[in-house]
């Protein structure tokens, strides 16, 4: 039992700290990095790449670096706390892991080189309108025709979807709209024909897009993992993608408390600094506790989203998503009450995070769904 | 004990129901519903039409245009502008400065500034809160220096709400320095156009623009524009602040919310059926229902004991902080709930310029508001007394604490 | 609209109050009541006679007094700030209520003017060990035998059921447990052969017995209103006792914060008065927020439980129930915290009060069952 | 970073395991369970056995009958007691009056005492609050004044748990009445025997007698039992305050009671099935199971830090506030759930001593006890520093406030 961080794992903290802080210490820069074309600064993306983060997750065989879920913890916390806008989350993580669990040798001989240089942006396009937060939920469909397939659909609130250059999108090759079997993964050129694409920023200053395909024919080289059975593969990845958005939580969870201690501390009312006030001290006392056991179960995902009894790593996925999102929300919304009215303000990074961490909430399932998956 | 209305506080209601029904514009009516932001020209049109009716200023003396209603009819309207969807008239007008002028004005200040105050020819904004002051309002250091006949302004106001729609800005500055907090302070007029006189936005959270910081630099002001003797401002902030009780649970509104909430369940798919097929949806409104009915209760209790006050008693009524605290979590959880119907479809930023191109054809109007309104309601905890100070107030001025 | 008593209720008030502030409000008086053989005591009983408090509910043609839900809440709101132990809310608002809105006009006359002058005491048993909080959940049987009927079945929690007089029991006499048709109310001598009772005190000081039927005989007469439809009857006598049961718990509430608020200005710690405390402050305000919405709720109760319209009255009843309930669950709680240790000791009365709300959160439905009724 | 234990871990914890199911006597470890009051005897018996084995003082020094375990073992040890519902080793003799003679005592003290502390030949008490004093525990006013060979002790203490049992009782005393407040403080050991020593029970809102108070009336206590210096007794209290954090959350008891909510649901009528088929009653089970997973590992995380601490340093971890919040709150809800699950049926109230007699054929074991235990556990956010004094210490010792 240990929780300290290796050698090697500290002196990656101290480099993602480095870089992540030095590029959004002053918050103001964060705008001119979302006033990118690309909702992002190609530069920045450049020395991620420099720092080998795009590769952490990638095993060695592959083209990355074969690190573990520890590491990611680490980029994403700082992602966390820094409100960093590189799509890190969706193309690495989410994206790129499906690529490593799904993909024949040949196709990650392609793809993930490039994303670990940074060449090649992709991002997973899987919710549909009626979806909701069912991962099985899925009207969007491939039929054969010869050597190709042709897939029609929507997808909402794909992650930078209108600067990836290719989406990894699953679809129905065969059953019922909300048939567990039957899903296939393919990836899609967004610029092919019949692919539309309308984007926008989200509310936490991200980028994503809809999508429409429209009779897309894609080869059959496109289909990525097994046909018809890439449901599971999707659940899997998508664990490991929730422990990551747990450590991001906990990132900004954490800022947003650190920014609150800071205010009481310096904000003069009634001529003494607001912090003397008992009732914001044992507020502030209630934040630091939903932080810590958030950060307890942000560990506990890392720790067991991969585990080799799926059922297991489910539950405990669940479990850790349902703390995360009562504390997201006990934190960022007592981070702007303690603030006042300086805390509303847009110019203000606390605001900021309590809008991420909204976000957060509604990612991968809220708390009603994950509850349910505990209840049973 | 007796919780029914009069026929005739029946009839009242029915007419101001039919009058809301008919004569205000639907598209206005659809924006409140749907939580999405009204412009000048939607607020200007929808006061014109209430005003032309009776309906903007009947609180105020009847002289002036008041109505001579009952506490009871007031309540009535209240709810029902409400619960109807209506934009209000533009409250710093009809509820801040116009009485403030009525009550502290001369005859020539009422003549000149209240007949365009309630047609709101003028748009007013309120010159109130400093930065750093927060809850503290009497530390404000914004002076006003007598020069001849006018005043020299200097200083900063914030949170001044549709300052960039102004005409004019009521405030409270310091005309005499050396008094202690409360004393010292004057209420004056200024017109927005004066040489001097700067607004800034102040965008909140969800992006929007509502709120402005206004700078005063070596503004001078006519002496005739001071409402009230010099140095007793604190006198008007007062009455103004005992004059805030009457909307501030705003249960109309949140019983239109709760509509809204069922309707959008009722429409929104999750697996085989809808959000509200689920029944730990269901009960969480149940809650909220529970929660709104207690406190339109307790608000109707404080009504009808302020309807038998006698004339000129302001003792405080610790009804009218719980008001504020259940009234701003109610509002809170309704902004809430919306977001958990829409979930991950709320993500999409699309401020209303955007979403008018219609190219998103994916995107239903009603979801875009959701998240923005949940990120703006965390104001109503904090202005106009923030919760803690209003328990505060409960704890000293009713518990004795 | 309005919310003031008459002349005539506040006068009630005062000599409900004086009555049972004089009996009570030395509380440790409340003991000796308890340990009476019947749990309270008869001359406390004769005086409610004398107040012409047993007569309340009953209409003057039966031999009451005619007054309305509004007496029964000035009653109650008093019994509940006291914590009376007088079988009022279990004999004459429930059982006395079934007799006055079930029974023949021969049955009544028999009854009422006793249960008025406080000679006769009923209780209502209808818990079942299985029934939960399910009114139509009845498995005991009543079987006709030519002029006779045989009851069989158990029933759990009967108010008082060791002192009543009569028993009023609602009984199967036709269809399956769980069904809504085929309930019928029986008048039970508890003396009878084949009852068994085995009595007992309840968590909150008052009196109770598990009753046991077997093959227990009775005339026909025995058979109190419709034969297989007393179920709409027995709700509406339900909802009633829930209104009573609200002002109860407003009173205990009441009590309860007056309490916390007297302790926390008279207790020193730190040199100073804890009531000075700024987040003892803030709690002590929000159970005052409490405690008013939970007197709305009960004014709601109690205006709308007779209402005609069956299915508004039944809403509105449980409405007031989950906020009573609710606003009980943490009055109580604080009450004891904001007290600290006194507050956990027997002799203190505010432990009392609290086991009460905690009783009276569980009688006719928790906030589950109620919640469950609002939402549909 | 590793959650996983080593196999050396695991086997220790499957020897316990084992050890709690054969060697500890079911009736025991059934009223645990059920949360039932243990008698005098039981609390004697199980102690002993534990003792057999060296389990009652493994964080003892080893020549007194320690065991030398790492944290994590004591960790684990403390886990499983909890989960496998044994009772723990009479807690003041062993984590209380045996560590502080073991640290402050002299070698004859150590001698005297040590065995039979540790064999539970004499029951200890603790003699540390005092009416009035509440958490504010350096406020005591028993005065002990030397008298010759003989301190003479005059005052009351409270809350002193099990005191009608004890045999001895250890007690903060001030011995320095001009000393400011923690300062004058001795650490004195009587025997209850002494004349002058009166106990009166306190009987708790459910009707148990756990707790009492203790007089003090002219009480003779040889010198010979002062425990340290003179005046320095607050040291060997704050030496105790830093032992309390390997139990304070009790995650283990509460697994436990988990359990027994499940178990309780399936098996409670509701309906047509049972308590545990409502997905309502499910959710709050499983909310609860989510804060104490989180709780669990927030104290493992603790625990590594702690062994990995130098020697001596006893800084404060603000965990062990945090843990001691949750883990009240968790432990409270717990008795919350079982009192839902009871419903109606938790009414009748029926001491042991009642319920023996077998003539309430109905009332189903179990049920019994579900009330007292709601009532009782509200302690548990008064008691060993209140929640809130708790608050107070994140805020100020770690959040700087």
């Amino acid at each position: 039992m240990d929780f300290d961080l290796t050698d090697e794992q500290r002196l990656l903290k101290d480099s993602v700290d480095r870089l992540l802080d030095g590029a959004y210490g002053d918050f103001a820069k964060r705008d001119t990095y979302q006033a990118e074309p690309k909702g992002h600064a190609d530069a920045m993306w450049a020395r991620y790449a420099e720092l080998g983060l795009l590769g952490l997750p990638f095993a060695e065989a592959d083209g990355g670096f074969g690190c573990g879920p520890v590491e990611t913890m680490i980029v994403m916390e700082a992602i966390g706390r820094t409100l960093a806008v590189e799509p890190y989350l969706s193309g690495v993580i989410l994206a790129g892991g499906l690529i490593a669990r799904a993909a024949s040798a040949e196709q990650k001989a392609e793809i993930i080189p490039k994303i670990v240089e940074g060449s090649m942006l992709l991002s997973f396009a899987w919710q549909e309108p009626q979806a909701r937060y069912d991962l099985f939920d899925i009207a969007t469909t491939a039929k054969r025709d010869e050597e190709k397939w042709i897939i029609d659909g929507r997808k909402r609130i794909v992650a930078f979807g209108d600067s990836a250059h290719r989406l990894i999108l699953p679809a129905r090759s065969s059953g019922a709209r909300r048939d567990r079997d039957g899903v296939s993964l393919f990836l899609v050129d967004p610029k092919a024909k019949g692919v539309t694409i309308n984007a926008y920023q989200t509310q936490d200053g991200l980028r994503a897009a809809d999508v429409v395909l429209d009779g897309v024919r894609v080869e059959a080289r496109a289909l990525v993992g097994p046909q018809g059975a890439a449901l599971p593969i999707i659940e899997q990845a998508v664990d490991s993608t929730l422990a990551a958005l747990c450590a991001e939580a906990v990132g900004a969870m954490e800022e947003a408390h650190r920014l609150t201690i800071e205010y009481l501390k310096t904000r003069q009312q009634f001529g003494v600094a607001i912090g003397a006030f008992q009732s914001l001290q044992h507020r502030a006392a209630d934040m630091l506790i939903a932080l810590e056991q958030a950060r307890s179960m942000a560990m506990y995902a890392a720790m067991m989203a991969n585990d080799s009894d799926r059922s297991a790593a489910r539950q405990a996925v669940a479990m850790a998503k349902v703390q995360i999102n009562k504390s997201a929300r006990l934190i960022g919304q007592e981070a702007i009450q303690l603030h006042g009215g300086i805390g509303m303000t847009f110019e203000y990074k606390v605001g900021h995070l309590f809008k991420r961490l909204t976000m957060i909430e509604t990612m991968f399932g809220d708390t009603a769904h994950h509850l349910k998956l505990v209840a049973g | 004990m007796d919780f029914s209305f009069t026929p005739e506080e029946n009839n009242f209601r029915q007419g101001l129901r039919q009058f809301f029904a008919t004569r205000i514009p639907e598209d206005i009516k659809r924006k409140v519903r749907e939580g999405r932001g009204l412009s000048k020209e939607d607020i200007v049109a929808n006061h014109r039409i209430l005003h032309a009716h009776g309906y903007a200023v009947p609180h105020w003396p009847k002289e002036w245009g008041g109505a001579d209603w009952s506490p009871i009819q007031k309540y009535i309207f209240a709810e029902e502008i409400l619960l109807n969807a209506v934009p209000s008239a533009q409250q710093f007008n009809v509820f801040m400065v116009g009485p403030v002028i009525a009550a502290f004005g001369t005859e020539e200040q009422k003549k000149r500034f209240l007949p365009r105050i309630a047609n709101l020819d003028d748009w007013w904004c309120q010159g109130f809160s400093e930065p750093g002051a927060g809850s503290d309002l009497a530390s404000l250091k914004t002076t006003a220096r007598r020069d001849g006949d006018a005043y020299v302004v200097n200083g900063q106001k914030t949170w001044t709400t549709y300052g960039q729609y102004a005409d004019w800005i009521f405030n409270l500055v310091r005309t005499n320095p050396q008094a202690k907090k409360q004393e010292g302070i004057s209420f004056l007029l200024i017109d927005m156009a004066s040489p001097g006189v700067t607004v800034k936005p102040i965008i909140t959270i969800e992006g929007g623009h509502e709120v402005n910081e206004v700078f005063f630099d070596n503004v001078r002001v006519p002496v005739e524009n001071l409402v009230g003797q010099e140095n007793r401002g604190w006198d008007c902030a007062k009455f103004l602040l005992g004059n805030e009780r009457n909307n501030i649970a705003r249960v109309g509104a949140s019983k239109m919310r709760v509509l809204q909430i069922k309707e959008m369940a009722k429409a929104t798919p999750a697996g085989e059926g809808t959000v509200w097929d689920d029944p730990g949806f269901r009960r969480k409104v149940a809650e909220l229902e529970v929660e709104l009915k207690a406190l339109e209760i307790t608000q109707m209790r404080m009504i009808a004991r302020d309807a038998k006050r006698a004339p000129g008693d302001n003792r405080p009524d610790p009804a009218s902080s719980i008001l504020k605290i259940k009234g701003s979590q109610i509002q809170q959880t309704t902004t809430e709930l919306l977001l958990e119907i829409a979930g991950p479809l709320a993500a999409p930023y699309m401020p209303d310029a955007e979403r008018r191109q219609g190219d998103n054809e994916l995107l239903d109007d009603w979801i875009a508001p959701i998240a923005p309104q949940y990120f703006n309601y965390r104001k109503v905890s904090i202005y106009g007394g923030s919760n803690e100070i209003q328990r505060n107030i409960i704890a000293k001025a009713f518990l004795r604490l």
